[in-house]
């Protein structure tokens, strides 16, 4: 069992070392001199008085949500893809069919109901 | 790694007890495993920061609309690694003053300078910002190295692009650690400085001497290690 | 539910007033004092009517320059704005009361750093029409010559910079591309690509090279292909369409009013163009048309500045054929150099150059304003002379200086992205704004 | 030799007598040289001016192209403040100066600053313009919305172009006196 998974844990283990090296080299290596200017807020080379932090208008949220439901059937897509290729059923690929119609649904809804342009 | 002034001096004293040989044991081996350490590993970091500067997008006046001719493709820029012009401080390592810094503009670019991250250098493009330029007036800063360290001047007005990709050469050997020599080191004419004349009021020739001996006395305190090469660069200018 | 009755719901809760149906300063008012009397409420503000001021600062890489614009969002959406000036100032009328008349000419080419040849014009023009010196007519056609190569190169630099802006980075290689020939030729007839100092007091101050007309031509035939190339790319885009489309729209009327001239004026329909109208140097020989909008938003503004850079190409073509031989500067001698190899043998001309060369010539007492027509508006120069060799007041009318009062107007209402659109559209330069 | 078209002078004095109807004592003198024609007002007749050339229907001066301000230090009216006006239509341009007293030396307080009424709601071009003539002369606009510095820095104290202000700057350094840069050599 622990075989056919050791692909992926070897290549979990590599993703991990390569990209903590990356983000802690820098940190070793780099010089560090902090100066009290460099850890205030850029803002176009004035100092910023923003106090409090800027809340977000609805609109950015909606699209958030928007694009996570819609990115996440794409991921799902993907092993009926294999599962479709390996068992060559046509019941699969109705159920797919089915699956992305249902979607497409939702889709036009969201559209027509304007939550996807700008305000 | 900018050294400071003192661990340079102490630097330079162990360099001296070591050629003279009455430097041995601990502080021996703690001496070379430094030196060993810091000149190669320092040696691969410049490398790698001195051809791939990250200049940040800063023009001011005339010069930055020759700046941007830079990284356009006739004039390119990114044959030296310089291509990325970020917008922000945190990502730029080279600041190009392109243009005249005014009083109201001195203190936002001092801002900005701080706020780059270490190590990061400063190249005054054009007469204007190395020296204010033909506008000796109330309203323009002297030479941006008035309030802020500058490493490269680059004359003209505007500078033709090919000076500024001679500067920006100019300036990845000082970061390479192979500094370009000013001319009074390359000709070795240390010593010829008008203050040395005058320093008595009239021009004495013993004021020239003393000058001259300090110099010879600070170079032998260099022993010649400390990166300003006693023969002529080995690329006579041509590089 | 219908979807109408869903639409008009949401548009209640936005607040927001259609911009292109009303008239632009309206929805200022309500919108502030709508913020206003809500603040007395208290904290209590839902995110969406949550106001924000930033500055979009000195050092922006859109602002075209260290312009600094203090923004006041309201989400996505700018409800006040207010640009603040100075940051590059230089002081340059002040220098220029100290210089005599010639040393004058570096200072004054290098406030809007786009368009020099444009103020050394305005500068030499007003001073030879208050010591009535007539230029020789090749004179005349050089300057429009090389005023026209300015002209598209400004034109070039704004293209590529505002196209940048709006997210097409193609474009700032392709225009660069042109700039540069076109600076080659400045190099070839003056010796400095810019700032080049070409015109003097009385004509230009040397010939142009023998090779130079073969060049010029060349540019000409290849110019309109590249106008073709760039309209190719963007002229359809639909992103482009979309970002400067019904954008930033002011009245004419409004435009007058706040003395807007130049592309955005004529964007907006209103044919004023100062070479046709009042015409100056030898813009009277040229058949040239000008380029006149309808809408008046971001993609007229685009078109406008387009087509003139085939009209200027046709007016260049046109000063090459018709370049008249003889004296390229008038040979007063009171204000004009004697040629060098008279000094030899004549004493008045040795005595003429001396003069001119330490002191300079005297200009008598008074006071003038000349204006030309410079790629971004009306740019003119008002000149007070007391009698000295040094002028006792220079004072540039920046077209750019001027525009920037529109600028509130157009991006009032609507979103950040569009107050960038406007802003690259307007085309402002900020060493012509602070001077 | 100037072509560009002006009201000619008898063109001049008929403007002058229209202003003078309206308001009496406006206008006090008027001179064309170089072809162009200057109407030489008192600053408190600044407005009728400017709003009897843009109002009269056969005038039509309905565009500022330019306000600008200028020192003539040795002459006593001292400032001036020059309206260029342009008829589009005839495309003819006059030129309206008013002249201003400092009243600084003559009643020797020095920040007393010389005043004149804004123009800003009869030519709203003029906003810009007027704030820079302050920053650098010190000329105060009276009923301007927002009457700031332009150029120089909000606390920049002194203004820098009169005639009496220092150009500023530094000495040049040259061999003979760069013994008084501290560290030069360094």
């Amino acid at each position: 069992m622990l075989q056919s998974y050791l692909p992926v844990l070897v290549f979990a283990g590599l993703g991990i070392i390569v990209g903590g090296a990356f983000a802690l080299l820098n940190g070793v290596i780099g010089t560090r001199r902090p100066n009290p200017i460099k850890t205030q807020a850029y803002e176009c080379g004035l100092p910023s008085h923003i106090t409090r932090t800027f809340r977000f208008g609805v609109s950015f949220y909606m699209i958030a949500m928007l694009f996570i439901l819609f990115d996440i059937e794409v991921v799902f897509l993907y092993p009926v893809g294999v599962l479709v290729h390996a068992t060559k059923s046509v019941f699969v690929l109705v159920e797919i069919l089915v699956f992305v119609a249902l979607l497409l649904v939702a889709l036009v809804f969201v559209w027509r109901r304007g939550a996807l342009d700008w305000k | 790694m900018e050294v400071e002034r003192e661990t340079l001096r102490g630097r330079q004293l162990r360099a001296r007890d070591l050629l003279r040989g009455d430097l041995e044991g601990k502080d021996l081996e703690e001496y070379v495993e430094e030196r060993l350490l810091t000149t190669t590993l320092e040696k691969a970091l410049n490398w790698g920061r001195a051809n791939a500067v990250f200049p940040m997008t800063f023009g001011l006046a005339c010069c930055a609309i020759e700046q941007i001719s830079l990284v356009t493709s006739r004039y390119d820029i990114a044959r030296f690694g310089a291509e990325a012009f970020r917008a922000t401080p945190r990502q730029a390592d080279l600041l190009i003053l392109s243009g005249r810094v005014s009083i109201k503009m001195a203190p936002v670019v001092r801002r900005v300078y701080d706020q780059m991250l270490e190590p990061k250098w400063v190249m005054a493009m054009g007469a204007c910002s190395s020296s204010g330029g033909m506008f000796a007036n109330y309203a323009v800063v002297q030479g941006a190295d008035k309030f802020m360290p500058v490493d490269i001047h680059v004359p003209g007005c505007p500078p033709r692009p090919e000076a500024v990709l001679h500067g920006f050469n100019k300036l990845q050997r000082l970061v390479r650690g192979k500094p370009d020599l000013g001319w009074r080191q390359r000709y070795n004419a240390i010593g010829t400085e008008e203050w040395a004349r005058f320093e008595s009021g009239e021009p004495t020739t013993e004021a020239i001497d003393r000058a001259a001996q300090a110099v010879r006395e600070q170079r032998d305190m260099r022993g010649g290690s400390a990166g300003v090469a006693e023969e002529p660069p080995d690329s006579w200018g041509t590089s | 539910m219908s979807d109408e009755l869903l639409r008009d719901e949401a548009d209640v809760t936005e607040r927001g007033v259609d911009r292109n149906t009303e008239d632009p300063s309206a929805p200022l008012m309500d919108a502030t004092a709508e913020i206003a009397e809500r603040e007395l409420e208290g904290p209590g503000l839902e995110p969406e009517q949550e106001v924000l001021t930033i500055n979009m600062g000195p050092h922006h890489p859109a602002t075209h320059g260290v312009l600094r614009l203090i923004v006041t969002l309201q989400g996505e959406r700018v409800i006040e704005l207010k640009p603040v000036m100075g940051y590059l100032h230089t002081g340059i009328e002040k220098s220029c009361e100290d210089k005599s008349y010639w040393k004058v000419i570096p200072f004054v080419e290098r406030m809007d750093y786009l368009s020099y040849y444009f103020q050394m014009e305005a500068f030499c023009g007003c001073i030879e029409r208050m010591v009535e010196l007539e230029i020789p007519p090749r004179a005349k056609y050089l300057r429009v010559l090389h005023m026209e190569l300015d002209r598209i190169m400004s034109h070039l630099v704004w293209l590529g910079t505002t196209a940048l802006d709006i997210g097409a980075i193609s474009m700032l290689w392709y225009c660069f591309r042109e700039r540069d020939t076109i600076l080659d030729l400045f190099e070839m007839s003056s010796g400095q690509r810019m700032h080049t100092r070409y015109f003097q007091v009385g004509g230009v101050f040397e010939d142009i090279p023998a090779g130079f007309e073969k060049k010029v031509r060349a540019f000409c035939a290849l110019m309109p292909t590249r106008i073709d190339q760039y309209e190719a790319l963007l002229d359809r885009n639909e992103i482009f369409l979309q970002r400067t489309r019904e954008v930033g729209i002011v009245s004419r009327e409004r435009l007058l009013e706040l003395g807007v001239t130049g592309p955005l004026l004529r964007a907006a329909g209103e044919p004023w163009d100062l070479r046709k109208v009042d015409p100056y140097l030898a813009y009277g020989d040229f058949d040239f048309k000008i380029p006149v909008g309808t809408v008046g938003d971001g993609y007229d503004r685009y078109r406008v500045r387009l087509q003139e850079m085939r009209e200027s190409v046709r007016i260049i073509e046109q000063a090459l054929d018709g370049l008249p031989e003889g004296p390229w500067i008038s040979d007063d001698r009171k204000f004009v150099l004697p040629p060098r190899e008279e000094l030899a043998t004549s004493m008045e001309a040795l005595i003429h150059h001396f003069k001119l060369v330490t002191e300079g010539f005297r200009v008598p007492p008074g006071e003038l304003y000349y204006s030309i027509e410079s790629p971004r508006g009306e740019l003119g120069c008002f000149v007070v002379a007391d009698g000295s060799s040094k002028p006792a007041r220079v004072h540039f009318r920046d077209p750019s200086f001027v525009n920037l009062q529109s600028l509130r107007d157009m991006s009032v209402g609507g979103l950040i992205a569009d107050l960038i659109q406007n802003l690259g559209m307007l085309d402002p330069i900020i060493g012509g704004v602070d001077r | 030799m100037g072509n560009q078209l002006m009201p000619d002078a008898p063109g001049l004095e008929l403007i002058a007598q229209g202003i003078e109807e309206g308001r009496e004592g406006t206008v006090i003198e008027t001179s064309v040289e170089h072809g162009k024609a200057t109407l030489i007002v008192r600053p408190d007749g600044v407005l009728h001016t400017l709003s009897w050339l843009r109002d009269t229907p056969d005038q039509g001066y309905r565009f500022l192209s330019s306000l600008h301000a200028a020192d003539y230090l040795p002459a006593t009216p001292r400032f001036a403040v020059h309206y260029e006006l342009l008829c589009r239509e005839r495309v003819e341009r006059i030129n309206v100066k008013a002249l201003l007293e400092d009243p600084a030396d003559t009643n020797g307080d020095a920040e007393k600053l010389p005043e004149l009424g804004s123009c800003v709601d009869l030519f709203p071009t003029a906003e810009f313009q007027e704030r820079e003539a302050y920053d650098f002369f010190g000329i105060v606009f009276r009923g301007h919305p927002d009457l700031r510095r332009i150029a120089m820095p909000e606390d920049y104290v002194g203004w820098p172009q009169r005639r009496d202000f220092p150009i500023g700057g530094e000495p040049v350094l040259y061999t003979h006196n760069e013994i008084e840069a501290p560290r030069w050599f360094e």
